[in-house]
């Protein structure tokens, strides 16, 4: 069965329910196209994980697709909090389980490598550990180290169902390269029952073959692999474009009600058919090719 | 030579860092603290970033750890489990700097649980890897802003443990290190060997003891004797003028 | 100070008895030049320890220089068994640890994330099992998962003071690129207190800082940094050159016994001053050539 | 159409795996059924080496995994924590497909410690990553010679399980899967649902029972009816003589 098709009929392979991890770390690499789709399909009562919370997570908690969000924190960087996010945690919409990077990390990673559990130092003595415990005391627990007799902290894997990744470039099978730092995404692949991969560009598989190293997820692991230039915009994709000021501000302005969100939705998720009408609408191919990354800098 | 408050914290805060040391840094002040130490006495420190960033050398200021800018021309490109896992827990990371919006008087660092004027608690920031450094790294140096509303009696919420409830509270925790001092725009903090009280190692020239303690949310150890920090080195203001921060984005 | 240094000054780093893990597989990238040296300068007592027990170990052994072996297995692939080792295992002069492949990197990737301990599903209900536990109960052991109450067996980090590690090319610091599959490689470098890096070629680090993706080895763990080309001979280098056939035929019928094996020391070890004499001995630059790897094929 | 016991091991090979699976593989004949089903009727099937390959497509024959002729045109380059750990362990691997030196009744691998005819032992090739595969995999296929000493009532050492004392003893040792089939020159063997004892599947054409039962080190378990084993087809043929191992390296 071929794995190219349209991000419509991939987004549709997730059920309501689901448990999604998340390609985004703040505003770099996040599954932003994927996430309209899913607020436009009308997807709901997700769980999202993440290391650090990001712009794709963000949006789909403020379209009240999320019912719970697992995640070590986060923000947009300079540009503001995440306030979907934390406006749901503060009015009791949504059940958020925060962690560190590494624990949701090593969350992931034993995942991905079939491990009952991890041991780790983070969050001891904080009241992260304090709240994980209240709200979901299965999740973490302590275990005697059987050479020290000194007792960890240990944590459960993360294993999410579909894991949304944004990648520069793939082949057909989902055999993909992600070019800079690769923050959570290969445990978070390897943890998931199967990946979705957006790519800025599909290539022959006979250049995946010509520098195997590269691959950072194995095309096995993949149910779906959609190309989609710009999928990620207003957010960055290292070597390929650099994020959008402006339509990030855009989006932190409209974060801080609930009537200017909707109304932000209304605009470029509910106002657009597509990806296509959304590059359209936010200043197409001029604005586009302005946003291009120097093959020098990657930005 | 003048130089700003923000100038005099960045060059405390490199001269926190040593030669062939492991940095583990988020942006901002610490990023131009450890930049300027690289580029003075420590030449051989490396400088990491959580998301999997090793000794980069950015030539453009980012917004953020998310930002390219500040992955430009790194040795190595990798991962949160590169960098905090066989880095920072496998116990390789002298110094983490880090950076809060609350620290109490043992050194407790909240990101995440703020109070507003109207009393009630706006979710922030959170940990991301802030809480895995606070624990893991073998020492922590914190730089933030002198106000009563930042440096508290207590926080609200420990999302970073410095030294929790004093004494032997860390180490009864499980964890090693600690937080060994916070650099303000005022004074250089440092903590009680045993207590673990914070207690004030020196104060900024142009600063007066009872306007330090005046503008905090709580009083510190004062030991018998408070020296002036030492004044930044006009090669050091250069440095981060002309080639660190030029845009001046972190060091107003 | 600098890294860069020769052959004699990096291993004259390693100490009697200590704990050394080598970049060797079967016949692959394998520490041979360094190992050569290690018995020239007559250090001893070593512990070596490596996922699959391969030709730079072997040669180790039989010259007498390890006490105690790490592993999980190993051959020389069809040219042969580990003559050395596996004669050292029956006569009783080396105490070896035989483990799984799996088992051997989980330990060097628990010694790598400073996890306390690592649970594994290998190794339960084989004999490897029974005997570790006979020889080094010290390093496994069962813990409750306390989120199912199954019991797990779990294994002991393993730290090697030392890794020595073959690559193509690294920069002045160390910053490496392993080109091929990396077996244990990256977990081992991790895992040890610090790394030799033995390079068939120094690079700028501005080549290094141009695709950082591939540094699989960051400098700031390394010790000493050594530009030795064909320092595996006569094993390969994936896109340098292939294995040497005929010497390592000639190895394995030096492995047959005592003698013949210490007739081969004397010849390709102590009978030469240095990796250049060697390298002239098997037949210098004519027969380094017609080793050399297809640009394409890679071997 | 003529063929060698070889050939019809590796189509018998071929014939255990499925479309779509995930198989761990060393080299010589696992590596042939592989590559021939790969070719036929498993296009989508993904083959995979424990050092870190994924995929490749070999144009010339290596001497094993190390050879970087077995590596070429992988789609993953990778290593053993990849391989073994984020396929295999996590439990993503359909089918390990082992040779070994003997097997016993129960399906039990050893190829670290052989008796020898003086009846010392000598030490073998160890585990690699067999003990994981036959641990860790949802089946394993094994392909050996059909020879007394090579298929033992008994083995002198457990290098990798199958069913380890037969019953429920491999659920109890806390493993799930195991060994589903062994395929010899001269009949294939299955594994009786309860007792976990080797019981004849199928015979090669041209063996009769009493042969194959003499020539092995025990007798296995005998269904009432035996049928011959399927030959194989000329395309099959055709593909391992012509593509897959025109050197005749590992199908002799």
């Amino acid at each position: 069965m071929p794995k190219v098709t349209g991000l419509g009929e991939a987004v549709a392979s997730i059920a309501d329910g689901a448990h999604i991890g998340l390609s985004g770390f703040s505003i770099a690499r996040c599954a932003m196209a994927f996430a309209r789709e899913i607020i436009r399909q009308g997807i709901r009562n997700l769980t999202v994980s993440q290391c650090v919370g990001a712009m794709d997570a963000d949006m789909l908690v403020g379209a009240g697709a999320v019912d719970r969000l697992i995640y070590g924190g986060g923000s947009l960087d300079r540009f503001g909090l995440l306030a979907n996010v934390n406006a749901a945690i503060e009015t009791g919409t949504l059940v958020a389980e925060e962690y560190s990077s590494l624990s949701v990390a090593f969350r992931y990673l034993a995942g991905s490598l079939g491990l009952p559990f991890i041991p780790i130092r983070s969050l001891s003595g904080s009241d992260l550990l304090a709240r994980l415990r209240e709200k979901s005391g299965s999740d973490v627990a302590t275990v005697e180290d059987p050479f020290t007799k000194v007792r960890w902290l240990v944590l459960k894997p993360l294993v999410p169902d579909v894991a949304v990744v944004q990648v520069q470039a793939c082949d057909a099978e989902g055999n993909s390269w992600i070019m800079g730092p690769k923050w959570d995404n290969g445990e978070l692949v390897k943890a998931s029952g199967r990946a979705i991969v957006i790519a800025e560009r599909v290539i022959p598989a006979d250049e995946i073959r010509r520098e195997p190293e590269r691959s950072v997820i194995p095309g096995l692991l993949v149910s779906h692999v959609v190309e989609l230039p710009f999928g990620a915009h207003p957010t960055s994709v290292y070597r390929e474009y650099d994020y959008d000021s402006r339509r990030i501000e855009e989006y932190v302005e409209a974060g801080g009600s609930r009537d200017a969100f909707r109304a932000y939705l209304d605009a470029y998720v509910f106002g657009v058919k597509n990806h296509r009408e959304y590059l359209e609408k936010i200043g197409g191919r001029d604005k586009l090719e302005s946003l291009r990354a120097d093959p020098v800098l990657g930005y | 030579m003048e130089y700003t408050p923000s100038e005099l914290m960045a060059v405390s805060g490199a001269r926190e860092l040593g030669d062939g040391q492991v940095v583990a840094v988020g942006v901002g002040l610490p990023m131009v603290a450890s930049l300027l130490a690289k580029r003075t006495h420590a030449p051989d420190m490396a400088i990491v970033f959580e998301i999997g960033v090793i000794d980069s050398e950015p030539v453009h200021t980012g917004v953020g750890l998310a930002d390219p800018r500040v992955w430009y021309r790194a040795t190595v490109l990798s991962s949160f489990v590169d960098i905090l896992g066989t880095l920072l827990h496998r116990g390789r990371v002298d110094v983490g700097f880090l950076g809060g919006l609350e620290v109490d008087r043992y050194g407790n660092l909240n990101t995440t649980l703020i109070g507003d004027p109207k009393g009630e608690f706006r979710h922030m920031v959170g940990s991301g890897g802030a809480n895995d450094i606070a624990s893991c790294a073998k020492k922590t140096v914190y730089i933030m802003r002198h106000e009563p509303r930042k440096l508290r009696e207590s926080v609200s919420f420990i999302t970073s443990p410095g030294y929790v409830g004093g004494g032997k509270a860390r180490e009864e925790a499980g964890l090693a290190g600690g937080p060994s001092c916070v650099i303000t725009d005022k004074a250089i903090f440092g903590f009680h060997p045993e207590s673990k009280r914070m207690s004030i190692r020196s104060i900024h020239p142009g600063n007066t003891l009872e306007d330090v303690i005046e503008t905090m949310g709580f009083k510190p150890e004062i030991p018998d004797t408070v020296p002036f920090t030492e004044a930044p080195s006009p090669e050091q203001l250069r440095l981060i003028r002309e080639e660190i921060d030029p845009g001046r984005i972190y060091v107003g």
